[in-house]
This record gives C-alpha cells, structure tokens and sequence, in this order.
C-alpha cells in the first residue's frame, strides 16, 4: 500500500471516525437519562478525586468516641459511625473502591471476554465448540459462589474482588462479542478485507471488532451496573474488602447490628451504591439509543 | 389506574424509608454500669409458661458427642438438658453429685465412682457402669471431638459391680473431676447408639429429650417425666438460630424468645424497659494481643514493650463492647476471678513517651505489622488498637480471616503472622495453660516456646491443692509478665435478655449455660 | 361443500350491494403532521368506481398512492396523519363519518385490502388457516368449524392445496403468502378489493400468475378492484379505467382507451416515453427530467411544471383545473385552456 | 421434542463434571482445610494428623477427587464432610423455601412489571413512560441487601406489621420477596416495553384491522401473542438467576435457603456440600432454562419447526 493510499485511507477514517463520535455525543445529549446518568457519574468522580486529595487514610480511621453514634447534623452531615468517624468522608474516601470495582472489573471482563468471544465468532468449528463450553461452564457456576471462593483463595484486598466480580463477567461477554462477531462477520466487508489479503487477526481486530463495539460497550455499562451491586453483596457476605477500608458493601454490612437506632449508617452508603449502580444503568440505556439510533424508533 | 399503583408504590417506600431514619432512640452512654438484675424471688406456687425458647448462636445441624462435625458452644447448652455427667460442678466451683454419688481417689490418677442406681435413660433403659464404659471407649476413638479431650486422659477402667466402676488416668491430673463435671463430657447408652445410629445419640438421662431436629435451624426438647433429679418447670423449650442480629432483637420484642443474647449496644434499650430482664455474666475468656515470638520485630522485647505502653484498654473496651466488659485487673495473663489468680503483678500503663523510648529501642523502622482478626468483636479491638498503634508511629494493616483460614494461618508450625488479636478461654486448669503455652498446640498463637514455661506446667499439673500449685502458677505468671507474648486487654460481658417473669438459668463464664432448671412465671409483679 | 356449491354461495352474497356505483371518492385530502413540517401526501383525489370494474391508480412512489387507499380503508395512522376533507362512501356509507364498530363492520366485508409486502402482512403465530377463518366469523355467524371449512375453499380457490390451512406464515414462499393475502381479503366477497402493489415485491413468473388469479376471482366473484401500483403493463393487463396519481392529485383519468391511445397529460406522456419499447429496440428511452417535488413544500400553481416540457409561466401561477375531455376521460392541465393544445403524444408501438 | 430435550440433558452432564472438578480445585487452593474449623483448644498433634487422614487431607486432592467423582457417577452426592448428613437432605430440606422465594418474588416482579411495561409502551414518549422507566431503573440499581435492610427496618423494627425471620407464615413471605423481587421489575418491565413497540410496528397488524379485526381483540390476539416471546425469555432468565439461591437475602432474613448454605459450605470448607449445592442448584436453572425453550416453542411456532427438523439453531443473544 503506498504511502499517499495510506493517508488517503486514514484521512477518511479520521474524518468518519471523528463524524461518527460526534452524532453518538448529539444524540446522547438529547436523551434526558443518559444526561442524567452522565451527571451523576461525574459527580463521582469528583468525590473520588476530591477524597484522594484532600481526605487522608489515617483522616477516616481515627477514633474518637466522645461523638459515637450522631445523627446526620450540620458537623457531620452524614453523621457517625460506632467509631465516632465522620461517616460522610468514609463514603467519600470509599467511592474509589466502588469506581475501581466498576471500570476495572468490567475491564477485565470485557479483555477476556472479547478476546475469546471474536476468536470463537471468528474461527468457529472446534475452537467455537471448545470456548462455548467453556462459556456455559462458567455461566452454570453461581456468581456469588465464584466470587466468595476466589476472595477465600486470594485475599481480601481490593485487586481480588476486582478480579471475583470480574471473572463472573466474562461468561457474558464471551456470548455477546461471539454473537456479534458472528453477525458482523457475515458481511461483505469483511470478505473483501480478506480478498486483499489480510492476515485472519488482523481482520479480527481491525475489521470484525470495532463494528461490533457498540453493542460491547451497551453491555459494558449495563455490566458496570451489576458488578458494582455485585461488590457490595461480597463485602455484605464478608467476602470483600476488610474492615477499616470504608468501602460500600462493608460499611452496609457493619451497620447491621446499629439498624435500630442508627440507621443512617445503613442508609447512606446504599444509597451511594444506588446512585453509581443508577448512573451506569441510564447511561448503558443512553447509549444503547445513541449507538444505534433505529432501536430508539 | 396502573399510574396510581406505581406512584402510591413509591411514596410508601420513600415515606417508609424518610420514617427509618427519622426517629433517634438515645444513643448508650459508654459510662453506664451494667446492673445485674437478680433473679425475681423464689416461685411460691405460680402458673408456669408451658413452652420456653432461647436464641443459640451456632447452628446445629446434627447432634452426636462422637461426631467431630458437631462441636460448638451449643453442645455445652443442650448438653445439661438432654444428658446428665458423673459430677456436677454449679457456680460456685462446687462438685455436686449427679450419676456418680460418691467418687474418691488417693494419687489422683485412680478414681473410685459409686453410681446411682434407678436412672432411666429416654429410651427406658436403666444407666449402668457397663454405659460409662462405653462412653469411654467410643470417646477414646473421636478426635476433634469435645468428649475425646475429657475422657482421651482414661487409660483403663474396672467395672466393679453394675454400679461402681473404677477410672485410671494416664498421669495424675489434680483437674480430672472438674473436666469430666463439664457438660460436654455426657454418659451416653450403649443400647440407644447399636439400634439407631442417627437417633442413638439423642438419647441420654437429662431432664429433657430431643423430640425434634431442624438442622442448622432449630432444636424442640420436651421436658422428660421420669427424670431421676429435680423437674424442669416448662414442658417444651425450643432453641432457634437465627443470623440477623436485628431480626433475633425484634423477636424478642414480640415475646418469640424467651431468652436471647443481646449484643452491648442494645443494653440500655432492653434495659430500661419493665417488660424485660437483664441477666449478665463476665466471660473467663482473656481478650488478648499475641505476639509473634519467632518473628523478628514481634520477638524484640522493646518492641513489645512500646506497644504495652500505648495500648489504652479502656478505649478498647469502650468502642468494641460499648463499655460493657472489665478491663484486664492485673498483669497476669488469667482468667476472669479464677483461682489461683496473682492480682499483684503490675498491669503496663499507657505512657506515650515511654513507648515512643521503647520503640527507638527496638529494631522497628516503619514497616506495615500485619494485625490478624477473625471474631467480629476482635476486629473492632483490633481497629482500635491500629488506631492507637499509629499514634506512635507503627504503621499497621488489617487482615481478616475466617474461622478455617485463621486456624491454618496460625498453626504452630508455619504461623506466619505478626500480631493476632484473639480472646481464649483461660482456665485454672493445667490443660488451658497447656494448649496456650507449650509449643505444638494450635491455641499457641504466639508460638510462645519457654522451656520452663513447660516445665512448670507439668508440675503444677501433677502436685495437688494447695499453696505450693499456687506458687508454681503465681511463678508461670511472673515469667508471662515479664516476657510479654501475650498482652491481656478485657474479659467481655455477655448479657442475655430475657421476659419478665423468666429465670432459673445458670450462666457459667465457660459459656455452657444451664437452662434445665429455666422457668417463667405468668403475671410477674 | 364440492365446487360448484361455492359459486353459488358467492353469488347471492353480491346481491347486497347492488346500487351502480360501489366506491366513490370525493376531493380527498389527506395530510401527515409531524413535528417540523407537514406532508401533503393527497391533495384532492376524486374517483368512482362501479361494480365489477377495475380501476388502476398510477404514479410514481410518494405521489399518494397508498395513503389513498388507506384513506378508504379509514386506517390512516392517526397520530401523524389526518384526513382534512373530503368523502368516501362505499356501497352508499360514508367511510370518514362511521363509528369505530361500524367501520369494523364493513372492512373485511364490503371492502377489503392487499398489502404490498407479503413477507411481513401475516401474523407469524397464528396458521394460514386459522387467519382466514378470523376474518368469516367475524363477519358471519357461523361455528368455527365452518368458518374453518370456509378457509381450506378460499386456499383452493387461490390455487393453495387446502391440506397446508394448519401450516404456518413461514413455511410459505412469497408468492404463496401473497395467495393467502388474497385469500383473506376475498373471503367474504367483499364488493371492493383495494390491491396496494400487490406483485411488486414478487418476481415477474409468479406476479403473473398472482395477477391472472386475481382477474379470475375478480369475475367469480363480481369484486370491483382498485389496482394501485407504478407498473403500467399491469394496468394494462388488469384495469378497465385508469387515473394517474402525481403529488397527491389526478393529472388524468380515463378508460384504458382514453389514457393509453390518446393521452393528454404531459407527465402520462412522460410516463409512457420512459418505457422500453419492445417492437422498436432502438429507441431511445425519455425519461422526465429531475424528481419529485417535496411534499412539504409543493411547488404553487401546477405541481408537475417544473418538469414539464410544455410549461408556460401560467401553469406555475395557476392550479390547473381538471377538466373534463370526453364522457370518460379528464385531464387537469392549464395549457388545454387554448383550444388547438396538442401534445406529441407518445410513440405508439 | 423429547429428543432434544433428552440431548441438552446428557450435553449437561459433562459441564456438571468440569464444574465439580473447578469447584474442588478452588476449595483446595484455599487457606485451611475442614479440619481447621474442627480443631478444639486440648487437640494434639497427632489428633489433627488422624482427622487430616480420615478426611484424606493428606492425600493430594486428585485422590480426593476422583474418590467425589465414582460416587458422583453412581448418583450418589455424598455427604456434608461437616456433618454427615447426606448433601440431598439438607437440600431437598431447604430448597423449596429458595424455590418458593424465587418463585414468589418472580410473581411479584411480573405482576409489576408487565403492566408497567404495556403501560410504558402506551404513553411511550410521554412522562409516564419516563417515569416508569425511572422507577424500574431506580429497582435494578438498588443493592437487594440494603433494600432488604431497609425494610427490615421500616417494616418490621417500627411499624412491626411482619416478622423479621423466616417463621413459616406466609407474613414472612413478604419483605424477602418485595427485597428480591424488586430487582426483576427493571429487566422485565424494559423488555415489555421494547417488545410492544417492536410488535406494535409490524404490518400483519394493519392486515388484522383491514380484515375488520376489533382493536381489543388485536391487541390480545395479534400484539402480545407476538410479544410474549421475548417477555417468556426475560422471564426465564430472571428465575434462573434467583433460582441460585440469593445468599444475601437469605442472610439478612434469616431464610433456610440454598444461598446460605452455600455460604456456610464455602466459610466451613466442606467441599462435597459445595459441589452437591451447585450442582443441584445448576440442574436445576437448566431444567428452567429447558422448560423455558419448551414454553418458547409451544408459543412461537418457528421454534417448534425448527425442534421438528432437529436442526436447532438459536444464537444465544
């Protein structure tokens, strides 16, 4: 290929690419629940970011018991726990186990299971056969159970309840990057990328799999959703991330045995966990509607 | 229509929740002292409550002394209703008789039981030596099991006559009697166990008999006519478990249970209430800190001694227990008002500076000590002893283990942890000392080996009564107190509550409480 | 029920609407709303149709075809579409006027309708048999079994053995599920059967076939038809009268003879010379220049002027009038207001 | 039919094998053996060796293994190591309390969820659409154990209208099936609502009207004959996954289900409850997901032909 073709090409790409992005921005800006959705995460991220600058690990577990137990007040507007901790800087301290949980199990989730799932779409015959059973292997084993083992195995730290919430993923996304490579591969273009010669690989991650992005990364934040609620439930179990580190589910778990008369310890790490778990769900929606436009119809 | 639905759907459940956090009960004030309610006066002729139910905390899936699957706190609790031992020893450590009427012995290693003749067994039949015998036998071949660790010391017995039978240990054990009094050390029927292998095992003397099983649910024990001793004064007594802590609190609001734990939090609510009873009793388990003897920074003395100094046990207490506990009285590592107890040993006060001394002493620069917990109350300690800690600069992570993965973490051989924050049951018998001192036993989290530690311990074992096995365990003490592998902190208080009107238990500080005599009265005052 | 008792069952049943004339259209005017602008789909659509006669509604796609013939049938999607004025009456009931439950009485019965897509007109879980039977109870009373014997004579009649009545929608080809449109449509002899491009999604061997079998149930059963489609050999084949439909108005409309032999209307001509010409191979085709004018911004005066050879600045100020030539045949188109008017008219073959 | 049904099962016995055998090599890279949760404070050395070997603790975990396996092939699920009792009681004692649940809190979510959606996909576009569809999300996202707790506490703790544990009475029924079943309404009212207006686009619809078809009886007959399909499939699903048994509901009401036993056998490292539960509870969700294809064809007969020519081809979405 020579150069001035090459540019030719990527010149067209760019210019299609950039287009593209834009009208999915347009139309998800339209749609009030990704906007809403949108806000809400960044109002996250924010407080993530916000509690890594400012609120010090040795801040949220310092203990002093004189206040124990305060109701939500103008001081501590969350409250505290049975410590005395100021509960809102906890939850604020905390969103960045739930961030991580989120993006990264996801990740890990979605680069396995992409990987297998184009390579099962794409070659078929044994390799199919073998990945899907895999699959369905994965699929028959309960979510929670897999999760709670792998924390047992590894540890209770942040990285392997990334990776128990992840690896329950990854059975969906072998499916859903299979079923869309396999309507993707059927087109023409992909035939024609192979008349010109080019490696099987190569058409796999060049041609095959971004045309079956959007329906990966719809299920991506619809994923995120779940493995968000997912993590709480393991810290709920016990299975999580251990005491003094505030992370959602854990902090849930602990106020149990205060439910009677301090509820708002249980009330407002739910509540986080209800708006993450919330603003991932409407911005899969939103962007389920942007990516392909004739769904919303 | 469909619209009015969802909308009326949703108020109620923000209303609902807006309610939840809406009302304050008052938070406990750490300070308040815990009364002791003493039990209402003695029943002159009232009506009694026919059925009784108590909150266990484990789960009971199947009943068996011999079976290594079935061993939890409980069997201590259904173990003085369903089953009868030789000896019975009540609150005061006094030993009263029971099966064995009369039992002596010289050297404390040869033991003479006259039995008492007319017992019935639940299944009609009559309790002899030859059941005793049996007991032993088939304990002898149960490890794991509560009842192998009490008659595992019998090396032979000889049947006298059908009702006096002579026991002969293996070494002379000052302590025999008062581990065979323990109600996990049951007189089983031989009978019962040939003809119904699952059902054989529920069969024994004590007042009440099993009539029905739910495993790792519930447990129906219905009260026995022709027991040998005195009546219980219910007919049915039921024991449920149940996992949520709110939910147990608000089944006994709504008179479900007639006994339950309640956790110290809760104390004032129940407390000021007329239509509940507090029963309390302080628990002979030392909350303690293990060291790490073999490891490096845990086994520098210096480093121990700071941490001695910085600890402040009432903080602890206040934060993991409300409050509602007693504080380490003395520098010995004992439990809670048990005999031989040397009260004078000086208990290390917190003092900062000194600390900070100590730790420059030491060989700590700035790495992360890994503090390991597992029961619930022990990680809260544990969160504030790191919080404490940190003050004087050591830097300290938690990791928190399950039952399973704390035992295999902390096994003798390859115990790989820094700091356990633990609490072990400590009693004035040779055999507690044994299993927390000398090298080998899994209960040694501090992988403490002190040669004359054992030393010591074997004597104390083998000399009787009296003020020279005082003097070896007053010496043990010093040597504790000195060394510092283990750092006592508080004994917990456990409170049960209970109905008013209800009574008649007898809670020992080894947590084998004994309901067989419980009662409740109809129209208390 | 053997053959010859069918016919006589059809016949009596045409006795009901006897009057001359079974469908009358007046001044139609059908426009869609939506958010941003509204599309004059029909402006003014005027037609009869009398019994046992066939009329073919021509014009390319857009020019209102099918929203005419949904105008009749009163299934206009309401929310964007609305039927401003005009009226339809059919076997003497006005169409726009009739309650809900009246108009169900009628579709189905005096008048009924082919879709133009077979694939996706029928319900994929109900079988063949079962949708045609649907359409004889409910305008007959009889028991289910009959109604079901009525279908498996329908199938036969469209040339579908009467076994397959328990197959379902997507065990049959194309051509096969058109048959079964038909049959649905015919079973209970309607007096009108309005056919929206009924053969243009099919291939041309089985569209003549269809097409033949609709002339033949056409006659059995005395059904006047309203042929819509842009396939002039069709019209040909299958239609007494013609009207040619362009931007929602009839430019023209007259018998086959009219229309066909002696044409008046510039884009009819138009429409003609686009037509390969089988006897004369090299001639060269003349299509009409540029498109279709938007149907939300039409054009004032005459709507086809943009493209029409003959137009003079009159014809884009003035709506052309239709004007009425002979007793049969009309043309709306301003030049014939100066006598002597002629257009070349098309090559005949 | 039967033949196919009969194919799926067998294909299911291998999966069933692969997963005993992930399940066992998990449990056993974990730290501590059953033996540790039995070891009592007077236990020597030599003791915990005689239980480690009557457990074959000593033995490598494959002898351990294929040991599961003959008596797994011989139909014989073993025993809770724990406890002796045989893995089928202590199931066949708990799971109609999950099945119960599950299928309660199934009902719930439907009986929501359906008119929602229909609901949604009438006024699609306007307010009440969103709204519902807000709600529905706000269900999806809420974490099932803080709803629970929620209500708990509301319910039960203050207004003390049901009971806070599991006591038999269908009173105790309700908090754990509203706390699980509020989840499923999101899922099942979104399908309702994309179902409708997809069918609700179609032409055989228009066909119906032309024939004179009453409104009513075309959207009974004709719409939702055709919508259900994909609504039976949400449906199945959803009791699939509930089917497992939700062991943070159980835990937080106290409810004698499959989930909390799993819980216990995991933190207990009794492996043969384990396996047992898993793979009872895996029959279980593919007899579910069988009955739902049985259900799928009976409604849709393109399916149905399709068993008929055994050539079934269904690209799992």
């Amino acid at each position: 290929m020579s150069s001035k073709v090459k540019t030719q090409s990527m010149i067209s790409s760019q210019y299609q690419r950039e287009n593209q992005l834009l009208a999915v921005w347009k139309r998800l800006r339209t749609n009030p629940g990704a906007v809403v959705g949108l806000i809400i995460l960044c109002a996250l991220i924010l407080i993530m970011v916000y509690s890594v600058l400012f609120i010090s690990y040795e801040e949220i577990t310092v203990i002093n018991s004189k206040n124990r137990f305060a109701p939500p007040s103008a001081e501590y507007p969350f409250g505290t726990d049975e410590m005395g901790r100021d509960l809102m800087k906890r939850i604020f301290y905390g969103s960045r186990y739930s961030l991580a949980v989120a993006f990264g199990s996801v990740f890990i989730g979605m680069v396995v299971g992409i990987f297998f799932g184009s390579i099962a779409g794409f070659f078929g015959g044994w390799v199919d056969n073998l990945i899907m059973r895999i699959a369905d292997i994965m699929s028959s084993i309960p979510g929670t159970l897999l999760g709670m083992v792998i924390v047992t195995i590894l540890g209770a730290n942040l990285i392997n309840l990334l990776i128990a919430v992840g690896v329950a993923s990854i059975a969906g996304f072998i499916r859903m990057a299979r079923a869309s490579v396999l309507t993707v591969k059927s087109n023409e273009y992909v035939e024609s990328a192979r008349a010109i010669g080019m490696s099987e690989l190569r058409i796999i991650f060049t041609q095959v799999v971004p045309n079956s992005l959007s329906p990966l990364i719809v299920t991506a934040t619809a994923r995120m959703a779940t493995s968000v609620l997912s993590a709480a439930g393991l810290s709920f179990l016990g299975f999580g991330i251990t005491a003094p580190k505030p992370e959602w589910g854990a902090l849930i778990s602990g106020s149990r045995a205060f439910l009677n008369y301090a509820p708002h310890l249980c009330y407002f790490p739910g509540l986080f966990i209800m708006l993450m778990a919330f603003a991932c769900a409407l911005l899969g929606d939103g962007l389920r509607d942007a990516l392909d436009p004739k769904l919303k119809k | 229509m469909k619209k009015i639905i969802c909308m009326l759907l949703c108020l109620v459940l923000c209303v609902g929740l807006f309610a939840a956090c809406g009302e304050k009960q008052p938070a406990p004030s750490p300070t308040a002292t815990p009364t002791v309610s003493t039990p209402p006066s003695g029943p002159t002729e009232l009506e009694y409550y026919d059925e009784l139910s108590l909150y266990i905390l484990d789960k009971v899936a199947i009943i068996d002394a011999f079976n290594p699957g079935a061993q939890s706190t409980a069997n201590g609790i259904y173990g003085h209703m369903l089953y009868d031992t030789l000896v019975y020893c009540n609150l005061d450590n006094e030993y009263v008789p029971c099966l064995a009427t009369e039992w002596s012995s010289e050297d404390n290693k040869t033991f003479n039981f006259k039995l008492r003749e007319g017992v019935k067994y639940h299944n009609g039949e009559t309790f002899t030596a030859d059941d005793i015998a049996f007991t032993i036998d088939k304990a002898k071949d149960a490890p794991g099991t509560h009842i192998y660790d009490r008659f595992n010391q019998v090396e032979s017995y000889e049947i006298v006559n059908e009702y006096e039978i002579n026991l002969t240990l293996r070494s002379v054990n000052v302590d025999f009697i008062f581990d065979i009094s323990q109600p996990i050390a049951p007189i089983l029927n031989r009978e019962a166990y040939e003809n119904d292998p699952e059902k054989g095992p529920w069969v024994g003397t004590g007042p009440f008999y099993l009539d029905k099983l739910v495993p790792n649910d519930s447990l129906t024990l219905v009260a026995f006519e022709d027991y040998w001793g005195e009546k219980p004064l219910c007919k049915k007594f039921v024991m449920r478990h149940i996992a949520e802590e709110t939910a147990r609190l608000i089944m006994l609001e709504n008179d479900e249970f007639t006994f339950c734990d309640i956790g110290s939090v809760y104390i004032p609510q129940f407390e000021n209430n007329p239509k509940f009873v507090i029963y309390s009793y302080v628990m002979n388990n030392l909350n303690y800190i293990a060291f790490n003897m073999r490891k490096p920074i845990t086994g520098d003395k210096n480093f121990r001694m700071a941490v001695a100094h910085t600890i402040d046990r009432e903080a602890i207490l206040d934060i993991a227990l409300d409050g509602y506990g007693e504080i380490a009285e003395t520098g010995a590592l004992w439990g809670y008002k048990t005999a031989y107890k040397n009260m004078d040993l000086p208990l290390i006060e917190r003092d900062l500076d000194k600390a900070k001394e100590y730790l420059e002493k030491s060989i700590y620069n700035g790495e992360t000590i890994e503090i390991t917990a597992s029961l619930p109350h022990t990680i809260n300690s544990a969160q504030v002893i790191m919080a404490q800690l940190s003050e004087i600069g050591i830097n300290t992570e938690l990791n928190r283990l399950d039952a399973p993965s704390m035992a295999s973490a902390t096994a003798y051989d390859n115990n790989d942890t820094d700091i356990v924050v633990g609490s072990g049951a400590w009693t004035p018998m040779a055999s507690s000392c044994r299993s927390f001192l000398t090298p080998g036993h899994n209960s040694n989290k501090a992988v403490y080996d002190n040669p004359e530690i054992v030393q010591l311990i074997e004597e104390a074992a083998a000399t009787s009564d009296g003020p020279d096995r005082e003097a070896l365990y007053y010496r043990i003490q010093e040597i504790l107190a000195d060394d510092i592998p283990y750092l006592g902190t508080f004994h917990m208080a456990l409170y049960i509550g209970a109905q008013k009107g209800a009574g008649g238990a007898a809670y020992f500080p080894t947590n084998y409480h004994d309901y067989a005599l419980a009662y409740r009265i109809k129209n208390p005052q | 029920m053997s053959k010859k008792s069918v016919d006589t069952a059809i016949k009596d049943q045409a006795v009901v609407c006897n009057d001359d004339v079974v469908l009358e259209v007046e001044d139609l005017v059908v426009h869609y709303v939506l958010k941003k602008s509204v599309v004059e789909a029909v402006n003014g659509v005027s037609f009869k149709l009398k019994k046992r006669r066939a009329i073919g509604l021509v014009g390319e796609t857009g020019a209102g075809k099918t929203t005419t013939a949904l105008a009749i049938m009163n299934l206009v999607p309401d929310p964007p579409g609305i039927i401003k004025s005009g009226n339809i009456t059919v076997c003497g009931r006005d169409m726009l006027k009739l309650k809900p439950q009246q108009l169900e009485k009628i579709r189905g019965k005096d008048i009924s309708m082919i879709f133009q897509d077979p694939m996706t007109s029928l319900n994929p879980v109900m079988t063949v048999g079962q949708q045609i039977a649907e359409s004889v109870r409910l305008h007959e009373r009889v028991s289910k079994q009959e109604a079901f014997e009525r279908a498996i004579e329908m199938l036969e009649l469209v040339g579908i053995p009467g076994e397959r009545a328990n197959d379902y929608p997507h065990q049959f080809s194309g051509g096969m599920k058109q048959r079964v449109v038909i049959a649905i449509a015919l079973a209970c002899n309607p007096s009108v059967l309005i056919a929206d491009e009924p053969t243009t999604a099919l291939d041309v061997t089985i569209q003549a076939q269809v097409l033949s079998m609709m002339n033949d149930l056409k006659e059995k059963c005395n059904t006047a038809l309203v042929m819509i489609t842009h396939d002039l050999g069709v019209v040909a084949k299958m239609c007494d009268d013609v009207a040619v439909l362009y931007a929602g108005r009839i430019v023209e409309s007259g018998t086959l003879e009219d229309v066909f032999n002696n044409t008046m209307h510039p884009y009819t001509e138009g429409l003609f010379n686009s037509l390969p010409n089988i006897e004369n191979r090299g001639a060269e085709l003349k299509p009409i220049p540029g498109l279709m004018p938007d149907p939300t911004k039409l054009p004032a005066g005459c709507t086809f002027a943009d493209r029409c050879s003959y137009a003079t600045d009159a014809c884009r100020e003035k709506v052309p009038e239709t004007r009425r030539v002979s007793e049969t045949h009309t043309v709306a188109c301003s030049r014939y207001d100066e006598p002597g008017f002629r257009i070349e008219g098309w090559q005949h073959g | 039919m039967l033949r196919y049904s009969a194919m799926r099962l067998l294909l299911f016995i291998p999966i069933i094998i692969c997963v005993t055998f992930i399940i066992f090599a998990l449990m056993d890279l974990a730290p501590g053996t059953i033996v540790d949760t039995m070891i009592t404070e007077e236990m020597t050395e030599e003791d915990i060796e005689f239980l480690r070997s009557k457990y074959d603790l000593d033995k490598p975990m494959i002898v351990r293994y294929g040991k599961y396996l003959g008596n797994l092939l011989r139909g014989d699920l073993g025993s809770s190591q724990i406890t002796g009792l045989t893995v089928w009681s202590q199931f066949s004692e708990r799971w109609p309390n999950t099945m119960w649940l599950s299928l309660f809190s199934l009902m719930f979510g439907v009986a929501l969820a359906i008119p929602a959606g229909i609901l949604a996909a009438k006024y699609a576009g306007t307010i009440w659409d969103n709204i519902t569809t807000a709600i529905a999300m706000l269900g999806l996202s809420m974490p099932n154990f803080w709803l629970g707790l929620m209500l708990l506490t509301v319910f039960s703790l203050k207004l003390k209208i049901f009971p806070a544990a599991y006591d038999g009475t269908w009173r105790s029924f309700v908090l754990p099936v509203v706390a699980n079943g509020f989840a499923m309404i999101a899922s099942i009212t979104r399908q309702t609502r994309s179902s409708i207006l997809d069918v609700s686009r179609q032409d055989y619809l228009r066909t119906a009207r032309a024939k004179g078809v009453p409104e009513r009886q075309v959207t009974t007959r004709h719409k939702l004959g055709n919508a259900w399909i994909p609504i039976i499939t949400q449906i199945g699903m959803m009791l699939g996954v509930t089917l497992g048994g939700s062991a943070v509901i159980e835990t937080v009401y106290s409810w004698p289900g499959v989930g909390y036993l799993m819980v216990e056998a995991i933190s207990r490292r009794d492996t043969t409850m384990a396996c047992g539960c898993v793979i009872l509870t895996a029959t279980a969700y593919s007899l579910v997901l069988l009955l739902v294809d049985l259900v799928y064809a009976a409604i849709d007969p393109r399916i149905r032909s399709a068993y008929a020519r055994g050539k079934k081809r269904r690209v799992k979405a």
